[in-house]
């Protein structure tokens, strides 16, 4: 059996749903992979979506977060302030699902400006929507984006939400009540706070995947976990879930 | 108490130049024939509020309608890049855009405060976030029980904010349902109300998940079926989902775009 | 996820004594049936809160369940005077009420801050009144935009919120309809909650103006027909408006009040 | 055609919602004068109920202002948080309609507590409810009580309720945006305030009531406008229209 470098991505980010109860599903990725944890590891995941549904199942992968279904197969639908309010400012919801265009090293995100170097305008980005609250306010943080030296950066260009700072306490010192991000998952692999330093280290790869390709794809200087491991390669039922999925509708939700 | 009025006369009467004109609709039952209607009207210079800008403001951006942009999220849901609000930032294409730039908690409750007539709204937000430096409109206040240090947000009062609903009966009461998004709280922000409507019927009979805006609560109402379109509808329409796709090759290059509204909104309705 | 249980072992499960308890519902929907439960079962020094007090909180008052009550309105609606409160507050019978006392608009924003986790709200209230001098839980802050000074009222955060509901479904989804009152608020700002319904159904079908609590925001269950009584449950039961005046005359004296409640409540269930 | 003071003060605030477009509706004697303005003068008048109704039509007096009747006939139900702070703090609505236990000659209002001397234990009221808010919201405010010394008092014993605080611009130094009490409809006749000194006056006197009667009611050296009117007699349409609905309900509502 085959598969793409993102269907790894996708079926590792739907695992790291295991054993949640509620996920804030962020637009893009995070979408398909919590889509598929529903389908496969999570079957009882409460998926919630900005745009106010509790509970959403949908059938097919919703192309964007307003999609009808999500509001006719969800438990309850409610207004943008209250699921803000409410249910994620309130500390509700077990883990936020993020999608990204820039990361640094403690999991921070840039979805705002590009900087193009001088005498060039800035590059823009869709901006925050709701990542900010969501990073702060879930019980924890999982993202997943594809690897690239011009995602995984050196330096934000601009921090429109706060993983963990510039390091141990950040989060604490801001008065962030959840536990920030727990993983990055990548088309190569994944990467987890280190617990004492809270920089982001290279913990286990994708089968076929070799540490050198991913600190070749790396904008910082990646730390490599001494027992490195290696993801389990795609079940065919998290593929056959995964392909049923995207066959219904799009595969970048 | 709303007026019935046509599209035409509606946004005449309630969208003036240089006004902050909100269009909601968070990715269901987006107002675009009004905001069709504004762009052939040629009224300008304002100031757009919206949570999610979308397509249809990158139509008005695109058209030099506005001078300032207020958002939390920009993009084409599920397809990508607005090119037409990247142009106008990046590159000041057709006039520079200025932007006041929130995520979405705060904007939602910039509405709330809005609604609810106070002059700011309180939450736990952008704690660490360079978004702040960038906005006047965010600022800090310290609970006076707890000592806590939280985020303040300016409410947000447009001039004008323009919903689309389902229906409105004969008396101009309004009723949607579905996603509901910040309309609610955008319409009654608002100093002036324009609604559009799939239809109006005699009666609104209750339904599961609806919202009602008493007539006296909107100023306009105007009939324009799938007026959310390639937005929806639901229980009228569905999402055209080919058009967002569409709408990254057309509104990617000037002349494109500039055709494409020549085509479909300066030469229809 | 909420459980499903017996009343009994749903109130001994999430109320302890000395914690501070919201029992709400504005007229419609009020857990009577809960609350003789609490008495019963003789959970005591509570702190009490409630925008309008009414009958139920005259009965927890005359038991001497309460130690505290927090409120915005305390009189029997339509009836008049709430003879054990008033005891209560006047007389210090059976055991003195220490009140922290607001408007309804105070109340239900001390609510909203509660069911958001923030520690205070805003609002344009009590301005001129006597009431921020009697209560610590009434400030002021300023807005830091236009330097206009607003009240502030610090959060509700029960213990507990019990609440009544129609019904819900095997996995514990609740759903209420009907004069929805502050209940959201009340339920998600408390640390645990305790719904009664009137039954458990296969599923939850859509109903005009419903609101759904889903499980996970819901800790315990208990099936408690006609629980709203003396007041009602729409869809269900009708209000027992001859119950709320008849409550006048029993209520006025403690003897005929304690019988009462050894007959009706006590030796009950 | 006879009737009682109960009534004569019933009709007479109904009347005083002519050409009112919204009124939010306090509990007791409100509720019966709005649902007969409803009947008679303002057929149109849209009556919201603290209870989060919008536009209720009830078909007989509610016992109270959570009946289900004020749900099922309303044009909007909303919840508790949303009526106080979207509709009646936003200044929404036309005209506030209250009852009191207390007034003062500024049209303030006590329903806190009772002074009952040295010594002995405060008497206990019912508390504000909705009223400081909607007194200081609405656009103007009508009070309806019985008239007598007991409630028309020389100095309160509490303010629960700005009317007209001290005097003149008192409303608008504690920023109080609406314009206040208008009216107070007694049994007796109908005070309104003087336009210079805000201090309630008796402007019309109920027919077969004197003078020296509502002097005598009143707790403060009541002032007697120089032209003071008398109310016309109720119709006896005004008489069937609320006799019917006192039949169906709770008068007192």
């Amino acid at each position: 059996m085959s598969w793409t470098s993102d269907e790894l991505m996708t079926v590792n980010a739907a695992r790291a749903l295991a054993g949640a109860r509620t996920c804030f599903v962020g637009i893009g990725l995070p979408s398909a992979a919590a889509n598929l944890a529903r389908r496969t590891i999570e079957p009882g995941l409460v998926l919630i979506y900005e745009s106010g549904t509790l509970g959403s199942k949908p059938s097919r992968l919703p192309l964007s977060i307003g999609d009808g279904e999500l509001a006719d197969t969800a438990d309850a639908v409610v207004s943008v302030p209250e699921i803000f309010n409410y249910w994620l400012q309130a500390g509700r919801i077990d883990v936020g699902f993020l999608g990204a265009a820039q990361v640094d090293r403690y999991a921070n995100i840039n979805t705002t400006v590009i900087d193009r170097g001088p005498g060039r305008p800035e590059g823009r980005l869709p901006g925050a929507g709701g990542a900010p609250e969501i990073a702060a306010s879930c019980g924890k943080v999982l993202m997943v984006l594809r690897h690239s030296r011009r995602n995984m950066v050196e330096r934000l260009d601009f921090v429109t939400t706060v993983g963990h700072g510039s390091g141990p306490g950040d989060r604490a010192r801001l008065g962030l009540p959840g536990a920030g991000p727990v993983a990055v998952i990548t088309d190569l692999g994944v990467l987890r706070p280190d617990p004492d330093t809270a920089e982001l280290v290279l913990t286990e790869l994708h089968p076929g995947v070799s540490v050198e390709q991913v600190c070749e794809a790396t904008g910082w200087k990646l730390r490599v976990a001494p027992d490195v491991g290696v993801t389990g390669p795609p079940t065919s039922m998290e593929l056959a879930a995964l392909r049923e999925l995207s066959d219904r509708g799009a595969s970048d939700a | 108490m709303a007026e019935i009025l046509s599209l035409r006369e509606a946004v005449a009467a309630l969208v003036r130049p240089g006004d902050t004109v909100a269009m909601e609709g968070f990715t269901h039952l987006i107002p675009f024939a009004a905001a069709h209607e504004v762009i052939r009207q040629g009224i300008t210079d304002l100031t757009l509020v919206r949570m999610t800008p979308d397509v249809i403001y990158d139509q008005l951006i695109g058209m030099g309608a506005a001078r300032k942009l207020v958002f939390s999220w920009g993009g084409n849901p599920g397809v990508g890049s607005l090119h037409r609000f990247r142009d106008a930032v990046e590159n000041g294409w057709p006039r520079p855009l200025e932007l006041d730039e929130h995520s979405h908690a705060g904007m939602a409750n910039r509405y709330v405060a809005g609604a609810s007539r106070l002059p700011f709204a309180v939450l736990r937000g952008y704690r660490g976030s360079d978004l702040p430096g960038r906005s006047p409109t965010i600022s800090t206040v310290r609970c006076p029980f707890t000592g806590e240090e939280l985020a303040a947000v300016a409410a947000v009062n447009p001039n004008v904010t323009v919903i689309h609903a389902q229906r409105a009966d004969r008396a101009g009461n309004v009723q949607l349902w579905g996603l509901v998004g910040v309309q609610k709280e955008a319409a009654l922000a608002a100093e002036r109300v324009l609604v559009t409507v799939e239809e109006i019927v005699d009666a609104l009979d209750p339904r599961p998940g609806a919202v009602v805006l008493p007539s006296w609560s909107v100023h306009a109402i105007a009939v324009a079926p799938n007026g959310a379109h390639p937005s929806y509808t639901a229980g009228y329409t569905v999402r055209d989902n080919d058009f967002y796709q569409a709408w990254d090759p057309i509104s990617r290059d000037r002349d494109t775009f500039l055709a494409w509204m020549r085509a479909h909104v300066l030469e229809a309705a």
